[in-house]
């Protein structure tokens, strides 16, 4: 199982590598979503999939009987997700800028600043 | 044991109507024709389900999370479905060549709306 | 027998989110791509439904609940975009 | 009124959710519901009158729910017919429901109701167009809705 | 010690919550930040105080104990960045209320700064593996606004190289997180490395450590990982890119030497060497870029780059000695380079230009300003007894007693195209006659004395690191010393067991 | 403009789409959900008013700029870790009061919820700035 | 000392400040630092003379070893001597010269911040301190050559002068560490202990030749002697300290000073004398072709400094009397006149000897001076450059080659004493205007130093044991008794000597047929080292340019491509450095909805990689978020699972809203760049699938998420362990997740609202 998700991280990374490295500026936002997703999957099936029940415990309970999934990943990337998003829509308002000001989404059109 | 037996026939039966919904999504010729598959079996389908869920639990937390869960599906699905369709409609998207009236004749009218 | 139901529900229903994937992919118009991915949310909650019975817990519940709400305002806010003529 | 109805009922839903239906917590969602009406409307002096329609109210879940299984059968078997049967149109129904949530209601269960979608209320409010799956002749259609569904939601409401 | 650790944390937050709130009053906005950077030196020299004798403060937040909770861990070394931080905020602030637009300020420059320190700021302390992360992201996400904000088209190319190149760092990053702690079970850097020593998953962590060195490297701009950096500093106010040379890249440096010699201390052989081969190369390219600009900014920004190879020239060698000499880079640098990037910022006012072709005639006119370019440009190119000197000095000797002749090469060549960069800004900024065609904008810009405030103060401090080179060696050696004995950093943490 | 349909709907889901969101919250630190979710369906009700009667009628109803929302969030989510300082524990310590609703049944009432309390209504205030300044735009 | 030598420091400091307050005695008040150093040093000549060594330490930076260590013995008695006592005289020099000019006070700071490096060179114990005053003495006469920094050439020669020196310097620095690692000491004194132990050693040749690179480039050996000449754009004051007196010698000052520890190998030997006797040479054979006053003095004293390199190369007791001989005489001659040659050029304006002549009548003062200074120059008796010139042919007995090239250089030397002492003041008045002789601070320097070389010829004895003694064993490092003689009778050496002087006035009268050799030689410009210093720098920068050109491509796909090609080769080399995998163990079996989310998800990424719609793409994306909802809710994790679908859904439709404003796509690229990139994804794709299934095998029971699970509900009050570590446990994390949020909005907020202002609005 865990050969099958890490091929889907493998996946997801090479994808949004692939995205960030096109022209448009859309491109390369979602290729940053990607890598994201891909991150946040890495960390969880390194994490451990020890198990399929929440890290929750019933009403009434003092105490976990059975192996529960582990908690912190999931924390981890509870985190990571907001982060991202927040990143991600901070980044779709700067493209959107971006394209208004330079009048163009084509990012090989933007060298600038470089040279 | 029976409960057991009515949730797994709620549980097939959404499933099945999902899986129909979802061939209606794709064969179906154009949009609107989709969309009454889409929307409607869906969410019966998912009410289905739900109502499957409630009786595996027979809790009354779980009852009320899902009667609540069928009331927001009935809520937003036509809602949702009614803004697709009217700016799919006014956008100008393609009836089916088999469409027999079109008694709005407002197809495509987005630019005089805006 | 629930859980083994449960397997079948949730394969057959992952049939339909992928058949719901294909119209995303193939489209043609905007509008298909949009319902097909609120239908495949909806198929994600009922998974997650379905994922409820078989583990045997309710937590994820409002889960379904919160999906449903917001792919609502999903497809609402994409219902919008195709009425003020954005491009597809 | 209306909104007094609609407190009391944010106030049982708040109940329902927390799955505790005790005097307190129905307060509480009380004042989480008046809170959140005051957001929407900041205060007036408008005055509804209501009466519960309970009965009328069951008869047309009853009669809804037929009709949805119904025509949730029919759509089912037509999508998996080889050659679908389907002879879809735009219709304009005229329509009697005044009042927004009157005119919502309806295009709402006209929408659930498989084989029927609403697209659009006209500016004058006076029809509302569907898109029909079996449009086999438009009159039939309208007065099926108006005679069925509209006659019944109407009743509930008013 | 149940607060103090996190103060430099809680300080700014608390500092950017009120110019949040405060958003359409400039003035008490403008208070507010230079309030807070004084709180946050104050607080600083305080921990430096605490930490001077070698003890290594240590904080469960939340009073979790370690390896539960997220424990802070100020030891010499956290202890300097904190100071420097500090120094920079103060200086910045005052700065920043004199140059910028009440536009730019109305749009938040000051809470996003006062996030930035705190991100910054959070990093330094951090034991804890992912909590260095976060912090990473909040100064990124704030310097990716100071960035763009302002909108003008050069800023926003600049930030999407940036944005994108960062934001691929950082999922490189969480994915070493997410090996790591698949391995180890714990995000607690000290019970990583205690993990790590035992030693049974040497070439996972090896492959781990390799993605950090990339993730951090990017941040820090090592080559050939750096472009994001020319593109991007140049283009935002001065003030903005001053604050960015003096602690973004820092922090991607102070990540990996904390981690590298904590955790990844196993295989120095192939870890270090590639970190010194980084090293090498970077300073090279560094500096040959800044060789081939002819605007102040741009040759100073790519300058960063190749003051990033010296301060990894020390980890990559890896002796006691070395890390001092970085440690003291550190401290260098980070005054300098934002110095410069200050003084830039003036000539800009000045001149309405940084373009060395069309500037020149300021020796003549502004013997003040040339005198405090003069010493900062002349302790970056390591002219003895100002700071750089020192610095250079340490990781040079350190070279040569590790008998790591080529590094010892490269250091010494930069050195030289160093001083040859800053000559010519000299030369053509301020010794050429100005150009006719160039009218003096603005010949004294009201409020002129107040930029010249944080300036004088940090030539000031440039002078005192090499004249009182004696302290701050003995502080520099300290923390270099607790570096080398990660052993001192784990037992404060875990309490010895 | 949008159609009277989704207009009414949207005023009729709003109230409940607030409460859940609250809902979310309070059963945070017990059941999935918290101040993260909730603030984001929270946000989502505020969103759908502004596409339903548009973004200054949004803002209307919001009373409060949602860039003040946000900093009195953070300011919450900041001050929410001072209490355990006055008890001689470390910031962010979580404190523990216990409320009684009636007798026998109380609410623990701690810091770390009144955290969350503080990411929920950052987590408002962030998404509403959002899609206020992405609506207002032209 | 140590007092001493930071007034000198202060009174730098404080010169503009003193100059401003009070101009016209700004130079006798500075004067006072540099004179109670030259009385002091005095005061010490009978201490050294008796074998004494005065010190002084101050500890600076312990941790580097780095002390304030202080030595005076007799030679750097006599260079500070030198440099406090010309120095002086260069400060009186400076009133006249720069009398009204508005950079006067800068100047002085510069000039007695050099002094006082200088002092520090010749007075430092410590490697690292003399190299610290080195580099200072580099650096101020950067700013000295720089002065008339208006003129291009002038700000061309100082780079010139400081990148070589420096360059030199580091040289120099990288010896002294390797010499002080080798010795285990920083300290001179000891190191002169060590001599034989540091000659020994496996680093003694690469030590030498570093040693040797930076005295070179200092003391302006050939190949690097062709800044000097160039650094003659310096004001002449300059010129006459750093270019004759001082600077130039601290590389023979250093070469002597470390005599006892390097010198007396063969390597050493072989070495100084060889580019000594080149820089002999080349220095008096280039000085032959020169008309510019200056030029003529500058390629003399490249001269000079290369028969000193000469003399202490041959390492004996004679050559190194003699070099301290001749180096006392040089400074006496050369500082008298490149004074004269200035004070010539401030009244007549006037640069090129062939121009001048018949100044004896306007400026008398100025030609006995220069006579003077000349007539030592050429090493006619009575004067101490005949004393030097006789020592040091007496030195040579034994090596006739040198003596040959002495006698050629010696010639030279006639020549130019003539041309710069003598020529301009004879003959007839050239140029029309009205001429006077130079102020009277511009007298007094000439006039002390003119005389000096007449006085130090009748007191050659006592100078001898007095000051070249002590020097003279300083650099032996055994004591010896030097005798200096005006006159020793005819010997070999004075029959040699008159051969030079003879060949010298042939030389003079032979001069037109050097300047045209001169111009001959002027080829030297395109293809001498001059040249290869442009060569070299020019080809560094076009370098630059190249590297800058190439890495710097503007293009993210490029910055993209190196950074990911970098990392997965990285981590792929250490992926097979760790020797691959290992087996796996506790793997979970498959179920069927996993695998088929699994592949549904890396469907989804296939076509939001490859879609030519947008919105597709996007959508797609939002298929792989759905599906990772999925896993989520597999494995455990429903709240994850509802950020994830909760997030995935607002980031789509915020997208949506985006996309209102952006275009549709609309470039590709080629299909080889498409190709590439396909490549590099697949690379990236498949190292990181390596990476997750290497760390598989190595997964430990997580004892923190035990402790989690164990104390969420006891201690936290809160049954989602999840939730719990983001409010309690990690709570600090969650802090920082908001701030990240609340930045975000902000500055999305401010890029959309905040419109750009016209250029230049911004600082
Ligand atoms: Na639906
Ligand atoms: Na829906």
């Amino acid at each position: 199982m865990e050969i099958l998700l890490a091929i889907v991280v493998g996946t997801l990374y090479a994808s949004g590598i692939y995205l960030m490295m096109r022209r448009n500026l859309v491109q390369l936002i979602i290729g940053l979503g990607l890598l994201s997703h891909g991150a946040n999957l890495l960390i969880f099936i390194a994490g451990g999939l020890r198990s399929n029940r929440a890290p929750i415990l019933a009403e009434g309970e003092k105490g976990f009987s059975t192996v529960m999934a582990d908690p912190l990943p999931q924390a981890l990337i509870l985190t990571s997700i907001v982060i991202s998003f927040a990143l991600t829509a901070f980044a779709l308002v700067l493209f959107l800028k971006t394209y208004r000001i330079v009048g163009t989404d084509d990012v090989d059109e933007m060298k600038e600043t470089d040279t | 044991m029976i409960t057991d037996i009515l949730t797994c026939i709620f549980l097939l039966i959404g499933a099945l109507l999902s899986l129909v919904a979802a061939a209606g999504v794709l064969r179906m010729p154009d949009l609107f024709i989709r969309m009454h598959a889409a929307t409607k079996v869906g969410t019966v389908g998912v009410s289905s389900i739900t109502i499957g869920l409630m009786i595996h639990f027979h809790a009354i937390t779980v009852t009320s999370r899902g009667l609540l869960v069928i009331a927001f599906f009935l809520l937003t699905a036509p809602v949702a479905a009614n803004m697709i369709a009217r700016a799919a409609y006014r956008s100008g998207v393609n009836l089916w060549i088999l469409t027999r009236v079109d008694e709005w004749k407002a197809h495509g009218e987005i630019e005089e709306e805006d | 027998m629930v859980e083994f139901v449960c397997t079948i529900v949730t394969v057959l229903l992952l049939i339909a989110f992928a058949a719901s994937f294909v119209r995303v992919v193939i489209g043609p118009s905007l509008p298909d791509r949009v319902i097909a991915l609120d239908m495949a949310a909806t198929i994600v909650v009922a998974i997650i439904l379905t994922h409820c019975v078989q583990s045997g817990s309710a937590y994820y519940i409002p889960a379904a609940i919160s999906i449903a709400l917001l792919s609502f305002v999903g497809t609402v806010a994409f219902a919008l975009y195709i009425s003020k003529g954005g491009p597809s | 009124m209306e909104l007094f109805i609609y407190n009391v009922l944010i106030a049982m839903l708040w109940g329902l959710l927390t799955g505790n239906m005790s005097v307190g917590s129905l307060t509480i969602g009380y004042v989480l519901g008046y809170i959140s009406l005051t957001l929407l409307y900041p205060p007036t002096g408008k005055k509804l009158s209501y009466f519960e329609k309970s009965i009328q109210l069951i008869r047309f879940v009853l009669y809804f729910t037929k009709e949805l299984l119904v025509s949730s059968w029919r759509v089912a078997r037509d999508v998996v017919k080889p050659l679908p049967q389907m002879r879809p149109g735009v219709v304009g129904i005229p329509i009697d429901a005044k009042t927004d949530l009157e005119i919502t209601m309806l295009a709402n269960i006209i929408s659930l109701t498989p084989g029927t979608l609403s697209l659009d209320v006209s500016p004058d409010r006076k029809t509302l167009y569907i898109h029909a799956m079996y449009v086999l002749n438009p009159d039939d259609l309208r007065k099926e809705i108006k005679e069925g569904l509209e006659r019944r939601l109407l009743e509930v409401l008013r | 010690m149940t607060l103090l650790p996190s103060l430099p944390i809680i300080i700014p937050l608390a500092g950017a919550v009120l110019c949040m709130l405060m958003r359409r009053n400039i003035a008490a906005q403008r208070v507010i930040a230079l309030v807070t950077s004084g709180i946050i030196l104050l607080i600083s020299l305080y921990i430096m105080m605490l930490t001077k004798d070698g003890t290594i403060a240590v904080m469960n937040v939340g009073d979790w104990q370690a390896p539960y909770g997220i424990t802070l861990v100020i030891d010499m070394l956290s202890s300097v960045m904190l100071l420097l931080v500090g120094l920079l905020a103060v200086g910045i602030s005052i700065y920043a209320g004199a140059a910028l637009d009440t536009e730019r300020v109305k749009y938040g420059f000051f809470p996003l700064m006062l996030i930035l320190l705190m991100g910054v700021n959070g990093a330094f302390v951090t034991g804890d593996l992912f909590n260095l992360y976060v912090w990473f992201e909040v100064l990124l996400t704030a310097s990716f606004i100071l960035l763009a904000l302002g909108g003008e088209r050069a800023q926003l190319e600049g930030s999407i190289k940036y944005v994108a190149l960062n934001l691929l760092s950082s999922a490189l990053f969480l994915a070493g997180i997410g090996i790591l702690y698949g391995m180890a079970g714990t995000l607690n850097m000290a019970e990583l490395a205690q993990v790590v020593q035992q030693g049974e998953r040497g070439g996972l962590v090896t492959m781990v450590a390799v993605m950090f060195i990339m993730a951090f490297g990017i941040k820090c701009g090592m080559f050939p990982l750096y472009f994001w950096l020319p593109a991007s500093y140049p283009t935002p106010p001065h003030v903005v890119t001053a604050l960015f040379s003096g602690l973004l890249t820092k922090v991607g440096v102070y990540a990996l030497i904390r981690v590298f010699t904590l955790i990844f201390s196993t295989d120095p052989e192939f870890l270090h060497g590639l970190i010194l081969i980084g090293a090498g190369l970077t300073m090279l390219s560094g500096v040959l870029a800044a060789a081939s600009h002819y605007e102040i900014r741009k040759i100073l920004s790519v300058h960063i780059v190749s003051q990033i190879g010296y301060i990894l020239m020390g980890l990559g060698l890896f002796t006691k000695l070395a890390l001092t000499g970085t440690v003291v880079y550190l401290m260098h640098v980070i005054i300098v380079k934002t110095n410069l990037f200050l003084i830039a910022g003036i000539i800009k006012r000045i001149k309405g230009t940084n373009d060395l072709h069309r500037l020149g005639g300021l020796y003549k006119e502004r013997p003040g300003l040339s005198i405090l370019f003069l010493i900062s440009a002349m302790s970056l190119a390591g002219i003895p007894p100002l700071s750089g000197f020192f610095a250079k000095l340490t990781l040079i000797i350190a070279g040569l007693r590790a008998e790591s002749w080529l590094i010892v090469v490269v250091a010494l060549g930069v050195s030289l195209l160093t001083l040859y960069s800053m000559t010519k800004i000299w030369a053509y900024a301020f010794w050429k006659p100005a150009p006719e065609l160039l009218p003096d904008l603005d010949p004294m810009p009201k409020g002129q004395w107040i930029l010249l405030l944080p300036v004088i103060g940090y030539t000031v401090i440039i002078i005192s690191i090499g004249v009182f080179a004696g302290p701050v060696f003995d502080y520099a050696d300290l923390a270099a010393e607790q570096l080398m004995e990660p052993q001192r950093y784990m037992e404060a943490v875990l309490g010895g067991n | 403009m949008s159609s009277i349909i989704f207009r009414t709907a949207t005023r009729y889901m709003f109230p409940p789409l607030l409460m859940f969101s609250i809902y979310l919250l309070l059963r945070g630190h017990h059941y999935p959900g918290g101040g993260f979710v909730g603030g984001l369906l929270a946000g989502a009700a505020f969103a759908l008013h502004s596409f339903a009667f548009g973004v200054e009628a949004a803002r209307r109803a919001l009373r409060r700029d949602p860039r003040s929302i946000m900093a009195v969030g953070l300011a919450i989510a900041l001050l929410s870790g001072l209490p355990g300082l006055f008890f001689g524990e470390a910031f962010m310590a979580g404190i523990w009061w216990e409320i009684p609703l009636r007798p026998g049944v109380t609410f623990d009432l701690g810091t770390p919820f009144i955290f969350d309390i503080g990411v929920y209504f950052t987590v408002l205030g962030v998404l509403l700035t959002l899609v206020f300044a992405i609506g207002e735009e032209e | 000392m140590l007092i001493l030598l930071s007034i000198c420091f202060v009174a730098a400091l404080f010169a503009p400040l003193v100059y401003r307050i009070l101009p016209k005695y700004s130079g006798a008040l500075l004067m006072v630092a540099p004179l109670a150093m030259f009385l002091w040093l005095i005061k010490q000549i009978p201490v050294i003379r008796h074998g004494h060594v005065i010190k002084q330490t101050v500890s600076w930076v312990e941790k580097l070893g780095l002390e304030l260590a202080f030595c005076l013995d007799g030679l750097s008695l006599l260079f500070a001597l030198l440099i406090s006592g010309i120095g002086i005289l260069i400060l009186f020099y400076t009133q006249g010269y720069f009398k009204g000019h508005p950079q006067q006070g800068r100047f002085l700071a510069y000039i007695i911040a050099f002094m006082a490096s200088m002092l520090g060179v010749v007075l430092a114990d410590h490697l690292l301190l003399i190299f610290i005053f080195w580099e200072l003495t580099s650096f101020t006469s950067y700013l000295l050559i720089g002065f008339n920094h208006e003129r291009e050439d002038a700000r061309k020669a100082a780079l010139q002068a400081m990148l070589v020196t420096v360059l030199g310097g580091l040289f120099l620095l990288a010896g002294l560490i390797l010499m002080s690692n080798a010795s285990g000491t920083w300290l001179l004194s000891d190191l002169i202990q060590r001599g034989a132990e540091l000659r020994a050693h496996a680093h003694y040749l690469p030590i030498l030749v570093l040693v040797c690179m930076g005295a070179f480039t200092k003391s302006a050996q050939f190949p690097f002697h062709f800044w000097l000449p160039n650094a003659m754009q310096a004001p002449t004051p300059a010129s006459a300290y750093l270019h004759s007196a001082t600077m130039v010698k601290a590389g023979i000052y250093l070469l002597a000073r470390l005599h006892p520890a390097l010198g007396g190998t063969e390597e050493w030997t072989v070495i100084l004398t060889t580019i000594g006797t080149t820089t002999f040479l080349v220095g008096a054979i280039m000085a032959l072709g020169q008309h510019v006053l200056k030029r003529l003095l500058a390629y003399t004293t490249v001269s000079a400094l290369g028969a000193m390199v000469m003399l202490l190369g041959i390492g004996t007791e004679e050559t190194i009397k003699a070099m301290m001989a001749f180096i006392l005489a040089h400074a006496f001659y050369k500082a008298t006149l490149f004074m004269i040659a200035g004070g010539i050029t401030h009244e007549t304006s006037e640069t090129s000897v062939d121009k001048l002549g018949g100044l004896r009548k306007a400026m008398p003062y100025s030609f006995v001076c220069a006579l003077l200074a000349g007539w030592s120059m050429a090493g006619i008796i009575p004067s101490f450059g005949f004393v030097a010139k006789e020592t040091w042919l007496h030195a040579l007995e034994h090596y006739p080659v040198l003596i040959v090239a002495t006698v050629m250089g010696g010639a030279a030397y006639v020549l130019v004493g003539y041309c710069t002492g003598v020529k301009p003041f004879i003959g007839k008045r050239k140029g029309g205007h009205h001429l006077h002789e130079v102020p009277f601070s511009m007298r007094i320097g000439p006039a002390v130093l003119g005389l000096g070389c007449l006085v130090l010829a009748i007191l050659s004895e006592p100078i001898g044991f007095g000051i070249v003694e002590p020097a003279v064993s300083a650099i032996t490092g055994e004591s010896h008794a030097v005798h200096l003689h005006l006159w020793a009778g005819f010997n070999k050496a004075f029959y040699i000597s008159l051969g030079t002087l003879g060949l010298g006035i042939g030389c003079c009268f032979a001069r037109r047929g050097f300047l045209k050799l001169g111009s001959g030689l002027s080829i030297f410009a395109r293809i001498g080292p001059d040249a290869a210093y442009r060569g070299i720098l020019a080809a560094v920068l076009k370098f630059a340019a190249w590297q800058t050109r190439v890495l710097q491509t503007g293009l993210l796909r490029d910055y993209i491509r190196v950074t990911v090609l970098t990392t997965v080769v990285l981590v792929g080399y250490a992926f097979i450095r760790a020797g691959g995998f290992e087996r796996w163990e506790n793997l979970m079996p498959i179920s069927p909805q996993v695998a088929m989310v699994a592949m549904l998800m890396i469907l989804a990424a296939f076509f939001t990689a490859n879609s030519k719609s947008r919105l597709r793409s996007i959508l797609s994306m939002g298929v792989v978020g759905y599906g990772m909802a999925m896993l989520f809710t597999f494995f455990g994790a429903p709240d994850l699972a509802m950020t994830q679908l909760v997030i995935e859904t607002l980031t789509v439709s915020l997208l949506a809203m985006a996309f209102y404003h952006l275009p549709t796509f609309r470039m590709g690229s080629s299909l080889r760049t498409r190709s590439i990139d396909v490549a590099i994804s697949v690379a990236v794709g498949v190292t990181v699938t390596l990476l997750v299934l290497a760390a598989l095998h190595v997964q430990t029971p997580t004892p923190v998420s035990d402790y989690y699970l164990e104390h969420s509900y006891k201690e936290a009050h809160g049954r989602n362990v999840v939730n719990v570590i983001l409010v309690d446990f990690r709570a600090l994390d969650t802090l920082g997740e908001i701030t990240v949020l609340a930045i975000a909005a902000l500055g999305a907020y401010a890029l959309l609202k905040l419109k750009p202002k016209k250029k230049g609005a911004s600082e």
